[in-house]
């Protein structure tokens, strides 16, 4: 293809080098020292330290911990979508011998239980600003832990019993009976924010929690006046839900004689569990205790307090002893929080040349019953315009209170979303512009040299080479080779479809991170951090980055997380954050240890400080020369334990990026999609280990494959009941209706850290979803379709072909 | 997840086990138990006891005659597909079998269980019913029109244990299925099989009361047995049944498909 | 209540459970257990899966008490001392897990597989032969290289074992 | 859910009314029924098991009836609750018509499922509601063809 049909537009020069915040001034020369280290870990795929507990059955998964004289919780759920509470009767409950108690809303206020503090509207300084259409801050909904009169989706606690069993207390839980008045109810993102639609809370009659709107109206405005042509289109990004293969679960215990409360449970952030549920249940921080060691899964569902958890203490206060409750998959796809559903309507316009001039987005984004998080709203909005230049653009954004299970942060929160958009946006212009697809984004892509840009809602894109992931991913893809596939298929009776899709995302999250590390007096290097993994390798890959720092072998360096009592900071993993993060704050804590070390060699040696070279762990001057270890343990006893704490706040977000390419057979009789290749580039900045990330994309492609092609949290708008509430009717990516990956890394180093760092946890899912989509449009174009919704299901599909079909037939006839 | 309280028997034979369901409340017969336990943890159903029936020695075994293969009802899926004679003479039988489920559920689940559920959308039914099986109870016999009357429903009554199953060996059969990319149970599902009498057709997987026989089908292949005789046939939407997944139309045009594919496969054909 | 007498990794273990105890309960809630993990309800996510008798099956729909007198293998009894079992050494070699959640039922089921296949696999067969086990992490992707690769080491320790005689 | 049907009974519009209204009729007609007791005016207190393949549930509920013509139709409408199954809820207009010698009974049903029944059942909830509506239709034609019979 000629790359150079057309000459580039010219894209405003970067914007000015901003102040990047992990340093202020000059580097210290050991923060040079370790941002130049030899890396002899990183950047190699080391097999990870926490396998050998995982696949050996002793992971430490919350359900694998029991407390002597423990007794279990059961919730009893509404079954409707929004009801008053009347009367709860728990008599035949605890008539059952072994129910110790049941707990309902009025107990909990006579505890003076409060609402789980949420914060969910985004405030590092780069966050969109998203506020009511008055201004003001957004009411949220109080999200106590039992509702105080009407629930408000299918599904919420009303009330718990604790009783001696498991099985004892899932009994009883059902002989709670409790009255409800039912009220209409509305789940549907398109109805909610209508004229007439029932409030979910009467502070916000209309539903809309959140009306911001971005961007310069009135450039945008004269740029579609002047546009050659106008391409608008509506895109509902319908709800899924995150599937951790571990339902969530929780141990929670009360010793009255400290007054402590200590809890067991999964999570995105033991930190961030202790300060939310310690305010929940009225006590200092320091009275609870949260313990957070193995996670099956996250994907941001893990990232916000569930209310089982301030539940399950309270109960435990109660009763006086160990209280447990572990999550059915029923009760998981009930109310995990959800992610997505999000409806946005785009409209670009372009000139003669097929060069966007300006965009209009209206996003609307579904919270759920209560406002848990706006990340995907805010996240979203802030790259509506992708990886594209596009020099003027407006933003609508609103936020609706809805009869379902809270949405937050999924996988790659908000990215998806508007990327589906906005890629989608690209085909469909191609395709009535009349120009070829990979051409036309060619053309507006943001170019190396325009890097750090600013895009028209403000968002500072750090690095990136996309035009380089385009092409190859296009390489790698055998471009050339399609038409012969196609052909090959086509005597098969199979349609094959190619999809293509660019992406941007940003990573910024959570911005404070603290590090402490120590090298012990028995030679291990101990690092305390407070981001929490679920699968993403943590303890390997932060081990590989101190030792490197450190020059001390991988095996000597052990990553502590998980327990508030070590762990005293951290923001927990979300948002692509965790290797930035503690990557910086790691390489900082380790300049400070270097620093003090030398100085302690010195003082050791009688030697001037600046003398002295380090190198593989080895301080050396003048003939002498001492390991790091034997150093620690020489000064131990004058200097107390080489130690170095650090905490650290970085706003500065970073723009992962990537090109992804897919071919997808259709049969032309039912519609059944296969996927028969599937490949990406993606640009994470530095990475430290291959092995590791090259996972975290194949399981990103998944959920954003999942996503397009069989997950969905259907509800049955009608009754507003959910109906896919096991894994028989909610569809998921298996062995065999995924493919092998053809993966490529690409790093441009990002400018905004020390490691230079962007992050590789979203980038399989955020252009999974366009790909997908773009693919099957693909396949069928020849029958005239032009979109298709998620998810692509062979049902789908074959009604397309022949609806398509059908117009087909009714304009021959017509025509004849 | 846990079971109400039950108790677990274990009988030797047919008649310790009906006395041991005549002297229940709400018993069961347990089999490979792959549809019953999951409706026991989820509280959808309560048995006071289970009364496990695999070892019952009748139950047991496969053997072959002249025209019929017989199956004992406790046999499990893999030994089905595994089984030599099954294989020999009924490829498209054992290659259906070898879909059920997933590797672990066919390790455990029972032709029997499978047969006296008659879930719409599972694989059995469809191949009894082509196969023109004859159903061997504690009591009686039956022809498998007799014994599948609609959704979940069969002759069996209340206490009487279906002890084997014979299918009539047919000159030739195939079986294909598209399955429902959630559950994988069959969306729908066709077992065609020609015998010296004729073709018979037995849908599953799509017809609102289950398995069915699709009669236009049959006399269309019975006249010339190839796929394009089906070309001109619609299967009857009014049947349909219809959810989430497919609705009516589009299972009509999947047991069209799934039909002439089994025509042309004398196998099992997974089509999705 | 059922006393439930079975061999678990080759120990013996006696057990008097609720009739109505499922084979994962008894491992996890009753000989403390915890390697085999629950992921569903309805028996489809594969994480409870172990080996009974020889063959893969998974445990939360199975009754402890019809069980008696057999051999179970779970994922805490691959590994001989130190020693890991070949499909343990591949998963981590080939990053075929992240959380780990999945892990042990990920492990026993292929171990079954192998041994059924006498390590005679394709990716299409490994692909269709798992599709009883979920995995919400890796995209199967490296599960997938994982179990080819301890299928090619289980052939060579074959073939290494014939021409020794 | 919506239901639409109609059935041809071989009696005239007053007799399939007084069937209609007679709860010993009807709680041979409704598949499962266990108990019903009430009238039309009060409406009716029913007992239903429902067995659907390894599931049984007990529902127990209330029947109210509006827009009540004599010999001409009325507006049934109904509430259950099944316990840990879930509940339901649905109405349905039943009208007569005179059609040659008997009647024709048109009824416009409509049904709705909540809880694990919802949740968990999605792919049955349409079948088994014709079904039951089937069952109920065929049983009830059979109790006019014996009323007939006796009469």
């Amino acid at each position: 293809m000629n790359k150079n049909a057309l000459p580039r537009r010219a894209v405003p020069a970067p914007t000015a080098s901003r102040e990047v915040s992990y340093r202020h001034g000059e580097p210290s020369p050991e923060l040079k020292l370790v941002t130049d280290a030899l890396f002899r870990h990183i950047g190699k795929p080391v097999p990870r330290k926490e396998d050998e507990r995982l696949i050996t059955g002793k992971g430490r998964f919350t359900d694998d911990f029991n407390l002597p004289g423990q007794v279990y919780a059961a919730m009893v759920r509404s079954p409707h979508p929004h009801a008053v509470i009347g009367r709860t009767d728990a008599s035949a409950a605890l008539a059952l011998p072994g129910v110790l108690a049941v707990l309902t809303p009025e107990d909990m206020l006579a505890d003076d239980l409060q609402p789980i503090p949420h914060n969910p509207v985004p405030s590092t300084n780069y966050d969109v600003k998203l506020r009511a259409s008055d201004g003001s801050f957004p009411f949220v909904g109080p999200h106590y832990p039992l509702p105080l009169k009407k629930v408000r989706h299918v599904g919420e606690v009303v009330a718990l019993v604790v009783a001696e069993t498991p099985a004892l207390a899932e009994e009883a839980s059902e002989l709670v009976d409790v009255e409800y008045d039912v009220l209409p109810h509305v789940t549907a993102t398109a109805e909610a924010f209508q004229e007439g639609a029932p409030a979910v809370w009467d502070e916000v009659p209309d539903n809309v929690l959140v009306d911001s709107r971005f961007g310069d109206e009135e450039g945008t405005d004269a740029a579609f006046r002047r546009a050659a042509h106008v391409v608008k289109r509506r895109f509902h990004i319908d709800r899924v839900t995150a599937v951790t293969i571990e339902p969530r679960a929780a141990l929670g215990h009360f010793d009255a004689e400290t007054g402590r409360y200590t809890l067991y449970a999964g999570s995105g952030g033991a930190v961030r569990q202790k300060g939310e549920i310690s305010k929940v249940l009225g006590v200092d921080r320091e009275r609870l205790r949260v313990l957070s060691f193995d996670v099956g899964g996250n994907f941001g569902a893990r990232n916000r307090v569930y209310v089982e958890f301030p539940l399950i203490l309270w109960a435990s206060r109660r009763v006086g002893r160990p209280v447990k409750f572990t999550a059915t998959r029923s009760e998981s796809f009930l109310t995990e929080y959800q992610g997505r559903d999000l409806i946005t309507t785009v409209e670009l316009a372009f000139d003669e040349a097929g060069y966007i001039l300006a965009m209009r987005a209206d996003n609307i984004s579904n919270v759920g019953a209560r406002c848990v998080s706006l990340s995907p709203l805010s996240k979203g909005s802030g790259l509506i315009s992708g990886s594209y230049h596009i020099p003027c653009a407006t933003l609508r954004a609103r936020a609706i209170f809805t009869n379902t299970m809270c949405t937050q942060a999924y996988r790659s929160s908000g990215r998806p979303e508007v990327t589906f958009a906005i890629e989608r946006m690209m085909d469909l212009a191609a395709e009535e512009l009349g120009m070829d697809r990979v051409e036309l984004r060619r053309r507006n892509l943001v170019p190396p040299d325009a890097m750090p840009y600013t895009n028209p809602v403000g968002q500072h894109y750090d690095s990136g080479e996309y035009e380089k992931n385009m092409d190859r991913a296009i390489e790698l893809s055998d471009w050339d080779g399609f038409e012969a596939r196609k052909a090959e298929a086509r005597a098969r009776g199979k349609l094959l479809g190619r999809g293509f899709a660019n992406y941007v995302e940003s990573s910024i999250g959570t911005p404070r991170e603290r590090a402490e590390i120590t090298v012990t007096e028995d030679g291990r290097v101990e690092v305390i951090i407070g981001t929490q993994p679920s699968g993403q390798g943590h303890e390997t890959s932060f081990a590989q980055v101190v030792a490197d720092m450190l020059g001390v072998p991988v095996e000597r360096v052990q990553i502590i997380l998980g327990d508030t009592d070590i762990v005293k900071e951290g923001g927990g993993s979300h948002s692509g954050r965790s290797m930035r993060h503690a990557g910086t704050v790691m390489a900082i804590a380790s300049a400070e240890l270097l620093a003090d070390a030398k100085s302690r060699f010195a003082d050791l040696h009688g030697i001037n400080s600046s003398d002295i070279d380090f190198h593989d762990g080895v301080f050396s001057a003048a003939g002498v020369s001492t390991d790091i270890f034997a150093l620690a343990q020489a000064t131990a006893a004058d200097k107390g334990a080489l130690h170095a704490a650090h905490t650290n706040e970085m706003h500065t977000p970073v723009f992962p990026n990537g090109t992804a390419i897919c071919e997808i057979e259709v049969c032309m009789h039912t519609g059944a999609p296969v996927i028969t290749r599937y490949v990406t580039v993606d640009d994470v900045g530095r990475c430290i280990n291959p092995l590791i990330v090259h996972g975290q994309t194949h399981g990103g492609i998944a959920q954003g494959v999942g996503q397009a092609m069989w997950e969905l949290c259907a509800i049955d708008e009608e009754t507003g009941q959910p109906s896919a509430g096991s894994f028989m009717d909610y569809g998921m990516p298996r062995s065999d209706n995924m493919p092998s990956f053809t993966c490529e890394i690409a790093e441009v180093h990002s400018p905004t850290n020390p490691l230079g760092i962007k992050a590789g946890g979203e980038g399989g899912t955020t252009p999974a979803l366009a790909v997908i989509v773009s693919a099957i449009v693909d396949a069928l174009s020849e029958f005239g379709v032009r979109d298709i919704s998620m998810p692509v299901t062979p049902q789908r599909i074959w009604q397309a072909m022949r609806s398509a079909q059908r117009n087909q037939d009714n304009l021959d006839r017509s025509n004849r | 997840m846990y079971l109400y309280d039950t108790t677990y028997l274990r009988p030797g034979s047919i008649d310790e086990a009906k006395a041991l369901y005549d002297a229940g409340e709400s018993p069961a017969f347990l089999s490979g138990g792959h549809t019953l336990l999951p409706a026991m943890k989820g509280h959808l159903a309560r048995h006071d006891r289970l009364i496990d029936i695999r070892r019952i020695p009748e139950l047991q075994g496969i053997a072959e005659d002249e025209s019929y293969l017989t199956i004992g009802a406790a046999t499990r899926h893999c030994d089905v597909a595994a089984a030599p004679v099954v294989r020999n003479c009924i490829p498209a039988l054992a290659g259906m079998v070898g879909t059920i489920g997933d590797v672990q559920v066919r390790h455990v689940g029972t032709i029997g269980g499978s047969l006296a559920n008659n879930d719409p959308a599972a694989d059995y039914p469809s191949a009894a019913l082509a196969l023109d099986a004859i159903f061997r109870t504690d009591q009686r016999t039956l022809t498998a029109e007799e014994y599948f009357q609609g959704l979940y429903t069969t002759a069996l009554e209340p206490g009487e244990l279906l002890v084997s199953v014979s299918f009539r060996k047919p000159e030739h059969a195939g079986y294909a299925k598209f399955r429902n990319p959630a559950s994988r149970y069959a969306l729908a599902a066709a077992f065609v099989a020609v015998h010296a009498d004729g073709v018979r057709v037995a849908i599953t997987g799509a017809g609102n009361d289950g398995v069915y026989r699709w009669h236009e089908a049959e006399s269309a292949l019975g006249h010339k047995f190839e796929s394009e005789s089906l070309d001109p046939l619609r299967a009857d939407m009014e049947n349909m049944s219809s959810d989430m997944h497919a609705n009516a139309e589009y299972r009509a045009e999947l047991v069209k498909f799934c039909t002439q594919k089994a025509v042309t496969n004398q196998n099992c054909i997974t089509l999705l | 209540m059922t006393l439930v007498n079975l061999t678990v990794n080759g120990q013996e273990r006696e057990c008097d459970v609720p009739d109505g105890t499922l084979l994962v309960h008894l491992l996890r809630d009753h000989l403390g257990m915890t390697g085999t993990h629950v992921g569903c309800d309805t028996s489809q996510c594969g994480a409870c899966t172990v080996i009974l008798n020889g063959e893969a099956v998974k445990s939360c729909t199975i009754l402890a008490a019809s069980v008696g007198n057999a051999e179970l293998q779970t994922v805490e009894g691959l590994a001989e001392g130190d020693s890991l079992h070949d499909v343990q050494t591949a998963f981590r070699t080939h990053h075929g897990l992240q959380c780990g959640f999945c892990t042990p039922g990920m492990i026993m089921a292929a171990v079954n597989m192998i041994d059924r296949h006498k390590g005679q696999l394709d990716e299409t067969l490994v692909r269709h032969d798992l599709e009883g086990n979920l995995c919400r992490c890796t995209g199967y992707h490296n599960i997938v290289k994982a179990i080819l690769s301890a299928a090619e080491t289980y052939r060579a320790r074959h073939q290494a074992a014939m021409a020794q005689g | 859910m919506k239901l639409v049907g109609e059935r041809l009974l071989e009696t005239s519009r007053h007799v399939v009314w007084r069937l209609l209204n007679d709860g010993e009729v009807l709680q041979r007609c409704i598949p499962g029924c266990e108990s019903l007791s009430g009238n039309l005016d009060d409406g009716y207190d029913a007992r239903v098991v429902l067995k659907i393949g390894p599931i049984k549930a007990r529902f127990t509920g209330a029947v109210t009836f509006s827009e009540v013509r004599p010999d001409e139709g009325y507006r049934i409408s109904g509430k259950g609750q099944g316990g840990v199954a879930g509940f339901a809820s649905g109405g349905a207009l039943v009208e007569l018509h005179d059609d040659g010698g008997g009647t024709r009974l048109v009824y416009n049903a409509e049904a709705q499922v909540g809880g694990k029944i919802a949740q968990l059942g999605a792919r049955l909830i349409d079948s088994t509601a014709r079904k039951l509506t089937e069952a109920f239709f065929t049983k009830f034609a059979e109790e006019v063809a014996a009323y007939e019979a006796h009469a």
